[in-house]
């Protein structure tokens, strides 16, 4: 079962790394930032595996919500 | 045991299946528009048949044990589900409607009353 | 003794030099004061003589700082050009330069065991 | 200060429902979880009451709305989503769509009734809310499947309406 | 690990491959709207990926992460619309 | 009052701390209570790191454990490593804590009327008070990750200062924006290693990392990152470049303290390779490492300083320059480390020098820095090409600079004579050609201040300065309070040396001292 | 190798972000890379305190006799994030400062101060 | 040029970062682990909260967190005084 | 900022109240449960972030008192240090109220149980300083910021 749950976490890496490498090849921001989002929650996700829900709740919290809003606020303070 | 197997197979093969239609239809479907369609729809029930899996289960587990945890695992989870109905059509109406005002249309449309309207 | 600073190979005392200092001013001073009695403030002697040249104007005898070692830039132009160019001021320079020399250390360090 | 109560006695009975099984009061509670759900139900209250009662409608206030709310909900809502997730089904495997922005007027003169009844359009079949417009409630519907280019409003959305107009108004 | 954990993980495993599927949506997407779908798509199934692990731990805190990722991936998609919804007008 | 000793260490760090919390309500009842507050937290700090400097000299070092039943107990019962953070305070930490009391402290007197013509002072101060907490706390701290969130603590308090000014003009934001990256990057190369370092051992107090440390493979990876980033923070050619832009862009009060922040990540490095690794890492290659950098900073920063025409620019690239000494000094002291002859002939001279030098770069360059802010705040501009023929109005802060500029050029009996003499001596019985290229720079130190001097003051009176005046009275003060410092340096600078600078030094080479203190002589 | 997938994963990240900041001419964009290593070092304690077939550390309905995670990096990790936001939103602020000064975000461009 | 110089120092860090991971202990198996065994068995006896990560946030490292706070409060006195043309 | 569309902000009023109990919830439960101060404040602060999105930043202003969120920031701070600084007749940070009975100081079953409010010494003390702290200091973030890109954003028409 243990071979189970390492097939899951090489999934939810795999998507992650994915997500981060689109955040940088992107050409727009916010495309990229869209992409640096799924990075953070599904980084949430994988401390969520990693038994360490504490964490899970901040990075969902701030990953999500927080750094989302203060990178818009900065794309649209910025045109 | 077994009336409860059977009915966690049942709802997680429903939340299963629904939600990989989602995920394909999100793949397949030509426009934003109906993305959503696929993607709004079927991700949300499939996630309450897989959330009611969860409750169903916990809620048996709790009669069966008299276990004090199965009944917050229920509950909680009922919590995040009223959540997901709440957040998951709102979301997706945000998303059209910013979808149309940036300038998207909707491809293959017969009609668009929404761009005749001119709201402002 | 007060202020003598070992330095392994010999030693400092600022004390010692600040008397020395004050015995040489003192001599300085006093030959200073056997000088030319005749000097007089606010007269034609007080004025600088610049080989028989009329005085500048007072803005136009100030050197500006650019100006100050011109000639030593100048021979060294060869070394001030690239570096003067390094520092570009760009913000993905810097960071690549954190890199390069954290791979040369890393480097020294593996290799030196 | 009604709308305050109200605020009140809504953020602890949610406070309630996260902490319940902790205790022995009424087998779930334990007395400083109550006391400790009043304190912060009072805060939340004191930030929450201003943005939650900007209309001081006190319509949902009555029961029996929430009684037909949850019939609703069980009944025709969810049927019409199972419904909607099966026609999902139908379109995704065929990719037959035959797509149009439509315009209804659902005639519901509350908030909650409209954005409940666009919510309700939303997860059934072959409609998106897509817009709104704020003077006089109409809704803008992404339709997949345009049967007709003047619909009425039970084309789309069956007799969600009623059900609605009569748990919100 | 008792006998429901197998039950519960599976579907959880499957779920990521549907996320895999969403985040080609996320690589292709010729509009951002379509990318903040698969954004929102990516975050229901994560919520029930996240109810279902926990059910398979029999770990009943775990459901909060779940809840809080709910409401605030929301959040995350409201205000990449907001943005989308002010740019044309110019 | 041995209560009060025994707390001081905290204390230093919690008073300042708790008036910047308390500043942002101050100032909503009263604008003028805001500098007054500031001064008044950073004279207690100061007069607690005087005490407990008297008290670690005399007594050894003390240990601060934080939330244990009492302040020394650094091992739970039956366990032999440290579970708590704790605050471990020695003679090199001290000695970096009195310059930072020091600093912070006249610059907060600086600040009382050189900011006078800005808004938002409550979170100025605020920042002030955050910033020296920042430093007290890397100096302080006997745990990794704790410095860790000190060195952030620094660096955002920096940034906060340094674009200051940024509401109003771009180039304040640009250098902040500049300093914000950078140092984001080695703060999270310091947490990378001390993941490495948590990962390889379970620990996370310096002393117990130390005495089980083995310089295996990762050991090296995590010097290879540390080394680099923290002379990076330090200022050290080639990653100076942020320097210049942030000391010439911040208010003249922060450049003083900034010079003192970056002294603190000198510190870290020292602490690093002397304290976590000494002699277990190749002391020979990070010594010629540290050496290298020493040498580079030294010369490129003395020509770069040479061709400026910012004052505040060309006194940055100067800092940069002396940085250079104190890392020639101290890494001759690491490349003869494992050698105890070398050692004891000029190994530890060497390392009294540029550990020395630390003490005296801050007082000059604070005071230089500080009379370009009085330049600025009477002329408006720093450019040296505008000024000229100040001499005639500003007479104390020509008298300043001069001494400041003696001092840095290293003419006796000031200050830098007495620290650079050190190092010349000692450096050259290492390797002549680094003596001879320390001297050199020297020179050229003397001729670009010879530059600024003449360009500034000297000349006739122009005809824009003519309203210049002297400048407050509390800028005086600061001014004055530094030269003090280094006049008395200079001219006593054996009682520094013995009573200051050699324990700082031998509690970086005895390594078992600082461990021993923690895990009780193991 | 495929026993240390999540440190590989580590290194991608923190790669990727050093990356964005010494290629990319953008300074939001360079946040987005701040952003990265921040994710990836956070990653990377976490894992380190990862143990097969624990739970997490909290006692509360835990099921019994299970060994835990070990709890110190996630508290460390939990210092991090905040760190981590707090200098995302400082370094994306000043950006906005410098866009209004300067009109652009191009690094090439943001320089005005060098030499 | 500067290009390149730069990539290759890139990929040469990167390889060095691979190096660590493969150097790393395996994942999930940490070798030393006394620190966390004393937390997990003492933070309940000694500070009462069942949630030992929280009592290691508070009690045990808890200065971190008085630090981190102070990072928070410092990033937002530094934004309010960036912006503070702003709010009026 | 313009607001969002009616739906939008119905569901925000509902769901506004429901964020900021649940941020209380994690707050004061940080010591049985996942959560604490960081997270819980990260919660609420989201809340405001939603307020904020879906109102915009005018009528936000009528709800949220940034002077006031500031002040309530630099309390909790202050509160924080005064908490480790009661410690301070044994050592800074010393949980004085663990074990002692009464408010707080209740001793927990070792081992696995299902969590009582009670216990935890200074831990829900501070949990609740630190949420105080945390939610007003991202609040005030969020705010600012959102006023900030009207404020650097170039003119429409320019």
């Amino acid at each position: 079962m243990n071979s189970f749950v390492e097939i899951v976490h090489i999934f939810t890496l795999t998507i992650m790394i994915i997500a981060a490498l689109l955040a940088v090849i992107f050409k727009k921001l916010l495309p990229s930032v869209i992409a640096l989002s799924v990075a953070s929650l599904l980084l949430s996700l994988e401390f969520y595996l990693l038994h360490a829900p504490d964490v899970a709740i901040a990075e969902a919290a701030i990953g999500a919500g927080l750094t989302m809003a203060i990178f818009i606020f900065a794309i649209r303070g910025t045109r | 045991m077994g009336i409860l197997l059977a009915i966690l197979y049942i709802f997680l093969g429903i939340g299963v299946i629904f939600n990989c239609l989602g995920s394909i239809g999100l793949l397949r479907f030509p426009d934003v528009y109906t993305r959503l369609h696929a993607s709004t729809k079927a991700t949300t029930f499939g996630s309450i048949f897989t959330s009611f899996a969860v409750i169903i289960y916990s809620f048996s587990r709790w009669n069966v044990s008299g276990d004090s945890k199965f009944v917050v695992l229920a509950l909680h989870a009922i919590v995040a589900l009223i959540c997901l109905i709440i957040t998951n059509p709102t979301g997706a109406h945000a998303i059209a409607r910013a979808a149309h005002r940036s300038g998207v249309m909707p491809k293959q449309a017969v009609i668009d009353q929404l761009k005749e309207a001119k709201l402002e | 003794m007060l202020g003598l600073l070992e330095t392994g190979s010999g030693f400092w005392s600022a004390i010692i030099w600040v008397v020395v200092v004050l015995v040489i001013s003192s001599i300085v001073i006093y030959i200073r004061n056997k000088g030319e009695e005749s000097y007089k403030k606010n007269t034609e002697q007080d004025k600088p003589f610049i080989s028989g040249n009329p005085e500048l104007s007072k803005e136009g005898s100030h050197i500006a700082a650019s100006h100050i070692y011109w000639g030593f830039t100048e021979a060294l132009k060869d070394y001030y050009n690239p570096l003067v160019k390094i520092h570009t001021g760009n913000i993905n320079d810097y960071s690549g330069w954190i890199i390069i020399i954290t791979i040369i250390i890393l480097i020294l360090v593996g290799v030196s065991g | 200060m009604l709308d305050f109560i109200i605020t009140f006695l809504l953020s602890l009975i949610v406070y309630l429902f996260l902490v319940a099984s902790t205790g022995e009061i009424a087998g779930l509670w334990s007395i400083f979880e109550i006391i400790l759900g009043i304190i912060l139900s009072i805060i939340v209250s004191i930030i929450a009451t201003k943005v939650l009662f900007q209309k001081r409608s006190y319509r949902m206030l009555n029961p029996l709305r929430w009684v037909i709310f949850l019939i609703y909900l069980i009944g025709p809502f969810f049927f019409a989503m199972a419904k909607a997730n099966i026609d999902v089904a139908y379109r995704v495997i065929t990719g037959r769509i035959n797509p149009g922005i439509v315009k209804i007027s659902p005639g519901l003169k509350t908030d909650l009734g409209i954005t409940m009844l666009a919510d309700s359009i939303t997860l059934t079949p072959g409609t998106l809310s897509v817009d709104i417009d704020e003077k006089n409630n109409d809704l803008y519907i992404h339709w997949i499947n345009v049967t007709t280019l003047k619909p009425t409003t039970y084309h789309i959305c069956a007799n969600f309406p009623h059900w609605i107009r009569r748990i919100t108004e | 690990m008792n006998e429901f954990f197998k039950i519960f993980i599976i579907p959880g495993g499957l779920l990521l491959i549907f996320m895999l599927l969403s985040l080609v949506r996320l690589i292709l997407g010729p509009t951002t709207p379509d990318r903040i779908v698969a954004l929102d798509t990516i975050n229901t199934l994560v919520v029930a990926g996240m109810i279902l692990v926990g059910a398979a731990y029999e770990e009943v805190i775990y459901v909060d992460v779940a809840i809080v990722y709910a409401l605030l991936s929301y959040i995350g998609t409201l205000y990449v619309a907001k943005y989308l919804e002010g740019r044309t007008k110019k | 009052m041995n209560n009060l000793l025994n707390h001081a260490p905290i204390l230093i760090v919690a008073i300042p701390l708790l008036a910047a919390f308390l500043i942002p309500i101050v100032g909503k009842v009263n604008k003028k209570a805001e500098g007054i507050t500031t001064t008044f937290a950073l004279g207690i700090s100061l007069a607690l790191t005087i005490i407990l400097a008297i008290k670690i000299l005399s007594v050894g070092p003390q240990v601060y454990v934080f939330g244990a039943k009492s302040p020394s107990l650094t091992l739970p019962s039956g366990l032999k490593f440290p579970i708590r953070i704790m605050f471990e305070v020695d003679a090199m930490g001290i000695f970096m804590g009195l310059i930072t009391a020091i600093v912070s402290f006249l610059g907060a007197i600086y600040s009382l009327t050189f900011m006078g013509k800005y808004d938002g002072l409550d979170k100025y101060y605020s920042l002030l008070l955050l910033l020296t907490v920042g430093m007290f706390g890397m100096e302080f701290t006997g745990d990794i990750f704790n410095f860790f969130v000190f060195l952030e603590i620094a660096s955002i308090a920096s940034v906060a200062l340094i674009s200051f000014r940024g509401t109003d003009l771009g180039e304040p934001a640009e250098a902040g924006f500049k300093y914000m990256v950078v140092s984001s990057i080695s703060a999270l190369m310091v947490l990378f290693a001390v993941g490495i370092f948590y990962g390889q051992y379970d620990l996370l107090n310096f002393a117990a990392i130390a005495s089980v440390i083995k310089y295996s493979q990762l050991d090296k990876i995590a010097l290879g990152l540390l080394v680099p980033v923290l002379a990076m923070k330090a200022g050290a050619v080639p990653m100076h470049m942020w320097t210049p832009d942030a000391y010439s862009e911040a208010p003249a009060p922060i450049t003083m303290i900034l010079v003192a922040a970056s002294q603190a990540s000198l510190y870290a490095l020292f602490r690093v390779t002397f304290s976590l690794y000494n002699i277990s890492l190749s002391t020979l290659t990070v010594g010629w490492v540290i050496i290298i950098f020493g040498l580079l900073s030294m010369f490129i920063g003395v020509t770069m300083a040479i061709i400026q025409k910012d004052i505040k620019r060309l006194m940055a690239y100067h800092a940069i320059s002396q940085t250079g000494y104190m890392l020639l000094g101290v890494g001759v002291g690491l490349a003869v480390l494992a050698n105890p002859a070398a050692l004891q002939k000029y190994g530890i001279t060497a390392m009294e020098g540029g550990i020395f030098h630390i003490m005296n770069h801050a007082m000059y360059k604070g005071l230089l820095f500080l009379t370009a802010g009085a330049l600025f705040y009477r002329t408006g501009t720093r450019d040296l090409n505008k000024m000229g023929g100040l001499a005639h109005s500003m007479k104390y802060t020509t008298i300043f600079f001069i001494i400041g500029a003696a001092a840095i050029a290293g003419l006796p009996p000031f200050n830098g004579f007495a620290s650079k003499l050190l190092i010349y001596e000692s450096v050259y019985r290492f390797n002549p050609l680094l003596s001879i290229i320390a001297m050199v720079v020297s020179i050229l130190t003397l001729a670009s201040f010879v530059k600024v001097f003449h360009s500034a003051f000297l000349g006739p009176k122009l005809p824009q300065f003519k309203e210049a005046k002297e400048v407050p009275r509390s800028m005086i003060f600061a001014m004055a309070a530094l030269s003090c410092i280094i006049i008395f340096f200079g001219l006593f600078p054996n009682l520094i040396v013995k009573n200051l600078v050699h324990p700082a030094v031998m509690s970086l080479i005895e390594q078992f001292k600082y461990t021993g203190t923690v895990l009780g002589g193991m | 190798m495929i026993d240390n997938f999540p440190f590989i994963a580590v290194i991608i990240f923190v790669g990727l972000g050093i990356y964005t900041l010494m290629f990319k001419k953008n300074l939001i964009k360079i946040a987005i890379g701040v952003c990265l290593i921040e994710n990836g070092v956070n990653l990377f304690l976490i894992t380190l305190g990862y143990k097969k077939g624990a739970v997490a550390p909290i006692y509360t309905q835990v099921p019994s006799g299970q060994s835990m995670v070990l709890p110190t990096p996630q508290a460390l990790t939990l210092t991090s994030i905040v760190i981590g936001i707090a200098t995302t939103a400082l370094i994306l602020s000043i950006a906005m400062m410098i866009y209004k000064h300067y009109s652009t975000l191009d690094t090439e461009q943001v320089r005005r101060l060098r030499g | 040029m500067k290009k390149i110089i730069f990539g290759i120092a890139f990929i040469l860090f990167f390889s060095f970062m691979v190096i660590t991971a493969i150097n790393m202990r395996p994942f999930g198996e940490p070798t030393f682990s006394e620190m966390d065994d004393y937390f997990i068995k003492n933070a309940q006896v000694e500070t009462g909260a069942n949630n030992v990560v929280t009592s290691i946030v508070f009690d045990y490292r808890g200065f971190d967190t008085l630090g981190e706070a102070t990072v928070l409060f410092t990033a937002v006195v530094g934004i309010v005084a960036l912006f503070r043309r702003v709010s009026r | 900022m313009k607001q969002m569309s009616k739906i939008v902000r119905t569901i925000t009023n509902l769901v506004y109240g429901f964020i900021i109990i649940f941020g209380f919830y994690v707050i004061v439960h940080g010591h049985l449960t996942p959560g604490g101060g960081f997270q819980g404040g990260a919660i609420v602060a989201s809340a405001f972030a939603l307020l904020l999105v879906s109102y915009g930043s005018l009528i936000t202003k009528k709800f949220l008192k940034k002077d006031f969120l500031s002040i309530m920031e630099s309390s909790g701070l202050t509160m924080f240090i005064v908490l480790a600084f009661l410690g301070l007749g044994i050592t800074f940070f010393y949980n004085f109220l663990a074990n002692i009975g009464g408010w707080f100081g209740n001793t927990p079953v070792i081992g696995p149980n299902p969590g009582d409010i009670n216990t935890g010494g200074v831990i829900p003390l501070m949990n609740i300083a630190v949420g105080l702290e945390v939610l007003s200091a991202l609040g005030v973030i969020v705010l600012l910021m959102a006023s900030g890109a009207e404020f650097t954003k170039k003119k429409e028409n320019s």
